[in-house]
């Protein structure tokens, strides 16, 4: 059972009906629902990673979004508590181009740090087995 | 003010796993002195039942060898399988501790399951070329450990 | 700040009452685009008096099939409500008092918003 | 005509790459000590597998989305984390049966000990996976995997009374001397090896690696609406040709060579032979399916690159995972394991891990978000809930059952 509000503590009827907020001008994404857990994918439509965390920052009186995490944060995110600030992997939002079904990147996941593993795992394992870096047949 | 899932509740629900748990213990001692001669009749039909199974399979793959239908490397595997299951039967009844009523028809049972496995070993043989003798003699010696291992079952559900 | 400070928090009024759970953070995208979208400005939470489950998005939008569970989860769900960011006075990051509104702060209707421009 | 080949050969190989070793295995188990009592538990698991993957297949084709992307993003990282952590589990635990299921065929075809043949099939499964097309890979297991219908054509050979059969098969019973817990253990192992989570991922993530769109759905509607309860025949003459020859026996099934025994009997060397290349093809297929779901699962669920249409080069963690994955299993059943009872145990676990992959899907594939016009319709959502239900009970009985019975015993 996940936390929640004893039926009697809960402060407000539950069948109210509420008015409809003031409509913001720009496109609306609820965080969880839009944009964490979706998978990132870079400007040829290969995988880059999933948003795992977004990083908020305060600019001019507004907070905004300016980076999508990935990695450590995950652990994090299943376990509670926090990384380093030093661990986290970022992608600019500047490089995203479009929100949907999945998060679009104008550029090659290949120049996002975010990569670092597969980079590694390509170079010292998987590319230098034979046959590791020709099309299957 | 919030509850993760409140103590009274989880107190409630190792309370009732605890209680169902001990009427299962109770339970199954209600049959009193008897059910530890159950359980060891019970062990020792379950292996004589696996060995049963093991000389019909011995059975029905002379059979086909006799008849040409199966080849030599798959008769010999089922061969070998069968005399796996023999050998584990005889295990299960070397491990059984039945109570003293029951000590002759464990060693009627071990005769039995031993008689299977001498005529299954004579099947293997037989099948590889290494042996001589008849589909018809091996099938005779089959059929009587089947029988001798029938006869022991019915003895242990009778006195069960 | 990253979201999962805010997912999840407990969100009181400046009372000290518990009012439930952060279980969403609604973003827009208005202001000047930083590249090709505007940066995503934190417009307001979305408030529960229960958290998990909230991942099958039913309570928020349109979608009503499978009818059974549409009823379900939007049922788990009642009482949800959005309070808009400039509503809240404090919102710690650990353990501490989770989010805090402000005196005479308002309740909205969380529902998206039909179309979601593009 | 073009469009006509797609679905002949697409059927045929969903035939043939239908019946893996868990179903080799749980037919003739059941066949043996149930006779045809349990056919409707096929039945019910080959609409579901129908129904699951066909929805699955849409969601991927039209939204481009494979089932544990969706998972992802539905679940969370926390539960869906919980059901990579299973389904991982399983899928691992089938591609063990699986390579041991190689190495079984293998031994009865050749008499070399099964132990050897295990770092072979091991090393067989890895190459393939590295080096071979996705089309290629696919097709040829499932051709042939239909070397199988060997067990349809020795039930007809054996000619056992019709009417019985259909008998027992429409009025089931419980027969005299098994426990009733028992029975429901083995229609929850049956379900399991109808339903199993990685033929999901493997028919999703398949179109992704195929790129279908949603111009490709009635084609791959064909396939699995036939292909499927074909397969699911297929099964259902495993179970048949055990309970004739078999079962009045009493010979209990435990070991890949007594499911032959009724084969041999019937057709002899050549059908045997069949039967034999069709469980090394069939074993085979699915150990490539299993190990690449093992790469899908995990590649989906961290984002990384996968597919078999890269090179390994560019899809570097999806393939160490697959071989990572294959070496465990090989390692597993080099600990001399029973590659039987490892099945039987997969299957059983199959059904508990389902539930969490379901739900998801059947949510998803009512979204317009992601599918547009190709949501649900009203027949597939009623359908879709009465499957959630299943689902749920036998998920929940399975460990119970299997407790309560000491795993069938």
């Amino acid at each position: 059972m996940s936390p929640r509000l004893r039926r009697g503590e809960r402060p407000f009827p539950p069948d109210e009906r509420l008015p409809e907020p003031p409509r913001p001008a720009g496109l609306v994404l609820d965080a969880r629902l839009h944009l964490l857990d979706r998978q990132v994918v870079d400007v040829r439509g290969d995988p880059v990673a999933i948003v795992d965390d977004v990083e908020l920052e305060e600019r001019d009186g507004r907070v905004v979004a300016t980076d999508l995490l990935s990695g450590p944060v995950l652990a994090t995110r299943v376990f509670g508590g926090r990384p380093p600030r030093s661990r986290w992997h970022r992608v600019a939002w500047r490089h995203v181009t479009e929100v949907g079904v999945v998060v679009r990147l104008g550029v090659r996941g290949e120049t996002l740090d975010v990569l670092w593993v597969e980079r590694w795992l390509r170079e010292h394992v998987v590319g230098r087995v034979p046959g590791g870096r020709h099309d299957p047949e | 003010m919030t509850t993760r899932r409140s103590p009274g509740r989880v107190a409630a629900a190792l309370a009732a796993t605890l209680l169902v748990g001990l009427v299962g213990l109770v339970g199954g001692c209600a049959y009193g002195p008897s059910s530890a001669d159950t359980s060891a009749a019970l062990t020792m039909t379950a292996a004589l039942d696996e060995a049963a199974s093991a000389v019909e399979v011995g059975l029905l793959v002379v059979e086909l060898v006799d008849t040409d239908r199966t080849t030599t490397p798959v008769a010999d595997g089922t061969l070998r399988d069968a005399l796996l299951e023999v050998g584990s039967a005889s295990g299960s009844l070397a491990d059984a501790l039945p109570p003293r009523h029951l000590q002759d028809a464990r060693a009627r049972a071990l005769d039995a399951v031993a008689d299977a496995t001498a005529a299954l070993t004579d099947a293997r043989a037989w099948v590889n070329d290494l042996a001589g003798g008849s589909a018809h003699d091996l099938t005779g010696a089959l059929s009587d450990a089947a029988d001798a291992v029938d006869a022991v079952t019915a003895d242990l559900e009778a006195a069960a | 700040m990253i979201l999962s400070d805010l997912l999840d928090a407990r969100v009181h009024d400046a009372a000290g009452r518990a009012l439930g759970f952060v279980v969403d953070v609604r973003l827009v995208l208005d202001g000047p685009p930083d590249g090709v979208l505007a940066p995503p400005r934190l417009h307001g939470l979305l408030v529960s008096p229960r958290t998990g489950t909230s991942f099958l998005g039913y309570e928020r939008t349109d979608e009503n099939a499978p009818a059974v569970l549409a009823r379900w989860f939007r049922r788990r769900h009642r009482g949800t409500f959005l309070v808009l960011w400039d509503d809240v006075a404090a919102s710690g990051t650990d353990e501490g008092p989770g989010v805090v509104l402000r005196d005479g702060y308002r309740r909205w209707d969380p529902a998206l918003p039909p179309h979601r421009g593009a | 005509m073009k469009k006509f080949l797609a679905v002949a050969l697409g059927v045929l190989t969903a035939i043939g790459g239908f019946v893996d070793i868990g179903d080799l295995v749980t037919n003739a188990v059941v066949g043996a000590r149930f006779g045809m009592s349990l056919v409707w538990v096929v039945v019910v698991g080959v609409v579901g597998i129908c129904l699951f993957a066909q929805m699955s297949g849409r969601v991927a084709a039209v939204s481009g989305r494979a089932t544990f992307e969706i998972i992802r993003e539905r679940l969370g990282p926390r539960v869906g984390g919980a059901n990579l952590v299973a389904s991982f589990l399983v899928t691992v635990l089938t591609l063990t049966a699986e390579i041991g299921g190689i190495a079984l065929a293998l031994e009865l075809a050749s008499s070399v000990e099964r132990r050897l043949w295990i770092p072979f099939a091991g090393l067989a499964v890895w190459l393939v996976l590295w080096r071979v097309k996705f089309s290629v890979l696919e097709n040829a297991a499932g051709l042939l995997g239909l070397a199988l219908v060997g067990f349809a054509v020795a039930l007809f050979q054996l000619g056992p009374d019709w009417g019985e059969l259909v008998a027992q098969a429409t009025r089931p019973q419980v027969p005299a001397g098994e426990p009733v817990p028992t029975y429901w253990y083995y229609a929850v192992a049956l379900f399991g090896a109808a339903m199993t989570p990685y033929e999901v991922f493997f028919f999703s993530s398949g179109a992704r690696e195929e790129k279908w769109t949603a111009k490709d759905l009635s084609v791959s509607r064909a396939n699995v609406l036939i292909g499927f309860p074909l397969g699911g025949l297929l099964s259902v003459a495993i179970a048949g040709c055990a309970a004739v020859v078999l079962l009045p026996r009493g010979i209990d099934v435990s070991t890949l060579s007594e499911i032959t025994l009724p084969v041999a009997l019937a057709g002899g060397k050549v059908l045997l032979a069949l039967v034999i290349l069709g469980v090394v093809a069939a074993t085979f297929g699915a150990a490539l399916e299993t190990a690449l779901s093992t790469g899908y699962t995990l590649a989906q669920f961290f984002g990384w690159s996968w597919g078999k249409y890269h090179r390994p080069a560019q899809a570097a963690r999806f393939h160490t995972a697959m071989a990572v994955a294959v070496l465990v299993g090989t390692l597993v059943l080099l600990t001399n394991v029973d590659p039987v009872a490892v099945t039987e145990y997969s299957v059983v676990f199959s059904a508990v891990a389902l539930p969490l992959t379901y739900l998801p899907i059947l949510v998803v594939a009512n979204d317009r978000e992601y599918m547009g016009d190709h949501v649900n319709g009203r027949a597939t959502n009623a359908l879709g809930l009465v499957y959630l239900v299943v689902i749920l009970v036998a998920s929940l009985a399975a460990i119970p059952l299997m407790i309560a019975t000491g795993a069938g015993g």
